[in-house]
């Protein structure tokens, strides 16, 4: 059920070595109660992980496991320069300009936190204070919204939001009555995690940046599924998650200009993000170190590194028109089933591959339990984007999220377990 | 796998869900609570109306406003049906019983003379992500029940 | 040459069957350059991890990775339970009353800045201002002295600091003065990670507690060595590291009571921190969750519940035995070295595992260098206790430190190393 | 072993070490930087001082206190051997031949015309952790100098 080789040959766009890829997943040879095998389209939420990902993290833990930065034995001399390689390949693979702009954060939260914490303490150009706007959208997780929320309310400034059309895109119309000049930070998504849009960030990012805002763009749904390059992307900061780019846990990534960074204060204290420390006052470390508080997440480092190279192998563009590919499949299978209503663009162009839907007559998780029962691991809640889905007027929703190693066969399950869905509870 | 569903969607559940007893927001009241499920975003907004009955502090009402899945919203429908006219010290005991039987894993026996219709949520025990959309309304009548008695005490 | 079955039988608390241990931690069997076999002294820094760990973590990424909490399926599921299993075996490991008051964090110094930041924001009783007063101690590691420097900074409280004896303890002797009315925090390390002391954590707490204040304890040296009970430590907040625990990078435990951690105000915003987000405002879960924004340390969570299983498979009392027994013995053989001088108290008694020196006419650097090639594997320089350094005249100083794993012949290496260094370089 | 530490600790090194040269705060001097090496605590308070000689802008003096290990102190006295009397464009050229080396990992083979008895340092280029010793007196008067030449040129 996982692959059928004949709609596999239908599909233009489709990575042409599927069973190889899906080989690499160790997870995809599961099979779950009552002997079904696992079809996996919760990956918006969490990716799976590669072999590779998986024996580069056991390596390190057993054969070179120790502190960084610190330590001037053999083994710590192989740790630290595992951890800072893993720098450069993120930084490679983002297209930083320097590896020092590179972060490691524990998560795409912490990494957003960190801007809207620093700011607080910002002084000169990027201080805050009543007057003062940060702009977001309706469309954030709510990883981007609550940060801003806590600096806005601390600074006095004023929280204002992009709204979205019916169709789930930004609205743009008002753009010249949000962004003004009392406009200080401008944060968006690049890729919605719950509608799909992909929102055109560096048009955004232009007009922001005439008016001399900051540009804070959450890639953590963007990074996993398109080819990025920092610099083309009009960020001022840009930040993804590790163990949604077929990495671990543990670790996300803050990329930020230089200027930017050197002028933020310090985050969190402590470890090696000093440079001198006295009892009167303590001096701070250049970046990447002094936002690096603490043991940094090493073995966590060496998987994303590991992560994102198997990514480059397969390829960034071929890993877009997969999911583009599997993203109007899905959508097209969708359109078959009685009362289903897809939120967000239904035009697989300016799309990710999440797509959350509603079911007339069915509560998101009943879908998700009964969708389970047959092996299709789907999400339903409100997928941590609150707003948007009280702006649709809904409550929850169920969603479907494909990657690399999603077969156009699981979509199928997809949709005869949604037939199913309905048949149980007797709608329709 | 359709016998796994039917253990959790037993038909006394999806009755309640399609027919739900004691809905709607009712006066008076003494206590008005609104809780969340932060993981899904299910919410019950639960007012509770105690009153002496023969010297017997006792549930005169439960009424209720619920967004959620047929889980949650039957589980609203049972409690209601449970502990309206019920003793308070009767209602807590047979709220006491529900909790363990969710907590339990799916260990737990029932007991139908306490729990009537409540028995059909011995299967939702097997389900741990679902444990708490069928707790939901029942953590929220506890918080406002005894927001009820603090408040008719404090009134004194 | 890592064991010398002859001495290990002469010393008693060593573990009865060292070389089973050993042979449980798989990087114990690496060679170095020239063949030499591996003699880690650095575990203060990092420990070593047990098979144990490294396979419930590749079992995890294998077989049951997915997102937690947010996740209605059966991996979901699975991923959840395990995450959450682990909170309840680091719970019973330090004798949590409650399982909710383990909040999990990137590293220690996260936790510590946890507090300190969040204390900024604080209203009522934990509110701080001018005229108020933070006190710390000369032997704190930079993340229990950043944060507090930071925060006393930004609110116009004032910092205060325990002197050292020259012995390298606590100097109580102005406690009272020290302790008053005005205190609103105090916070201070179990075991000083540089001169191995262990402080009389609950003597300092009760003097704490009779004036209000509240007491954190950073237990990142103590919960390795010794049996915690976090109610008998008299902490209000300790936390500690996962890494330095024979678990992994990436995860730190904060634990708190319950009422204090429901008067602090969030941390980080977004992810399961939350209640309910409206674009208004947003309202925040309850413990533990509020404190964990964002994806959590998944995988990390799930080694870390191993290794605190192996830690009490092996028992903590015999822990706390076996590196006396290796202190005691070390503190003998460092005494041998001509021109050694050891910073921190002499006896065994009230001391940890870590001992740091100087050696007349050779610098740290030049030590751990010269060790290094003997395959000995110490660390130089001030380990993030700059001011402890300062208080005793001395710019860095050379480390060793040891584990449940380390052996007198291990010592014995360390001591013949020393006495090579000082022939390599010429003096005495 | 001992083969691979005397590729790192050469004989030049540790007589720089135990007799280093031009250590000392002297005066005049245009800019005083103090750099750390945030990782092992090592310090220098570096001062430079520039000067016309025949028309071109040269290096006078490089005075400089320091705490450090064998491999810092010693790149510390070889920098000012090598510096003090040449032209800064020369100097900087010097400099940055001395960087190449360091960085290079042990591939770049050192051009003793110029860097004298700095070639001694190819072998620490071996050592990553060592690297960050050998070259912060160097970064101390890079910095320094860039100060002196801005305010020199400010002052007109
Ligand atoms: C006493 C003490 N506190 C705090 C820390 C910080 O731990 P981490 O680097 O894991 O945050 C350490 C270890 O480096 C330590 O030894
Ligand atoms: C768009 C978006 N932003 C931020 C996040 C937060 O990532 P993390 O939970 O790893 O911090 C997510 C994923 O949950 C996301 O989809």
């Amino acid at each position: 059920m996982t692959t059928q080789t004949t709609t596999t040959g239908l599909l233009p766009g489709l990575l042409p070595e599927l069973e190889v890829i899906r080989a690499d997943f160790p997870i995809l040879e599961r099979t779950l109660a009552g002997g079904l095998p696992l079809v996996y389209l919760d990956s918006a939420n969490t990716s799976q992980k590669p072999q590779c990902v998986i024996d580069a993290m056991v390596d390190h833990l057993e054969h070179h496991n120790a502190n960084v930065a610190r330590a001037m034995h053999q083994l710590g001399a192989e740790s630290s320069e595992a951890f800072e390689a893993a720098r450069d390949r993120v930084a490679a693979f983002i297209k930083a300009p320097s590896r020092d702009e590179v972060i490691f954060t524990k998560n795409a939260s912490e990494a957003l936190n960190l801007v809207a914490n620093t700011l607080m303490w910002a002084t000169g150009d990027l201080a805050l204070g009543k007057g003062d706007e940060v702009v977001i959208t309706e469309m954030e997780h709510h990883s981007n919204i609550v940060p801003w929320q806590l600096l806005t309310q601390r600074t006095g400034a004023t929280l204002r939001w992009f709204g979205l059309t019916e169709e789930g895109r930004l609205d743009l119309s008002n753009i010249d009555d949000l962004i003004t000049e009392r406009t200080k930070v401008v944060s968006l998504t690049w890729v919605s995690n719950m509608l799909g849009t992909i929102n055109p960030v560096a048009e955004i990012a232009a007009r922001a940046h005439e008016v001399g805002a900051l540009v804070v763009v959450d890639a953590s749904q963007a990074v996993p599924q398109l080819p990025v390059d920092v610099v083309a992307s009009g960020a001022d900061v840009l930040v993804f998650t590790g163990h949604k780019v077929v990495g671990p846990t543990g670790i996300g990534v803050l990329w930020g200009k230089r200027e930017v960074l050197d002028q933020l204060p310090p985050f969190l204290g402590g470890g090696e993000m000093i440079e001198t420390v006295r009892m009167e006052r303590s001096t701070y470390a250049g970046i990447p170190h002094k936002f690096e508080a603490g043991t940094p997440p090493i073995v966590e480092a060496v998987g994303l590194g590991a992560a994102v190279d198997y990514l480059d192998h397969v390829g960034m563009d071929a890993i877009h028109a997969h999911e583009q590919a599997i993203t109007g499949y899905a959508l097209q299978g969708l359109a078959t089933v009685p009362g289903l209503r897809v939120l967000g663009p239904l035009d697989v162009t300016g799309r990710g591959g999440a797509i959350s839907f509603e079911l007339d007559g069915v509560h998101p998780h009943d879908i998700a339990q009964v969708l389970d029962s047959r092996g299709v691991a789907v999400r339903a809640g409100h997928h941590c984007a609150r707003p948007a889905h009280a702006r649709f007027g809904v409550q929850s929703s169920t969603r479907m999220s494909s990657y690399l190693y999603t077969t156009p066969g699981e979509i199928d399950a997809l949709v005869e377990a949604l037939a199913y869905t309905r048949s149980y509870f007797k709608v329709g | 796998m359709t016998q796994e569903l039917d253990t959790l969607y037993q038909e006394i559940i999806l009755d309640h869900y399609k027919n739900p007893l004691y809905q709607g927001l009712r006066e008076p009241f003494e206590a008005e609570v609104h809780h969340v499920n932060p993981t899904c975003g299910d919410e019950v907004t639960l007012r509770v109306h105690l009153d002496d009955v023969d010297g017997v502090l006792s549930v005169r009402d439960v009424s209720y406003d619920s967004v959620g899945c047929s889980i949650s919203q039957a589980s609203a429908s049972v409690l209601a049906d449970l502990v309206i006219g019920k003793p308070v010290t009767e209602a807590m005991a047979i709220h006491a019983e529900f909790l363990t039987l969710m907590q339990g894993k799916g260990t737990v026996q029932p007991d139908e003379d306490v729990l009537e219709d409540g028995i059909a949520f011995a299967g939702v025990a097997r389900f741990p992500a679902r444990v708490k959309c069928a707790l939901l309304s029942w953590m929220a009548w506890k918080d406002a029940t005894a927001q009820s008695q603090q408040g008719s005490t404090h009134g004194g």
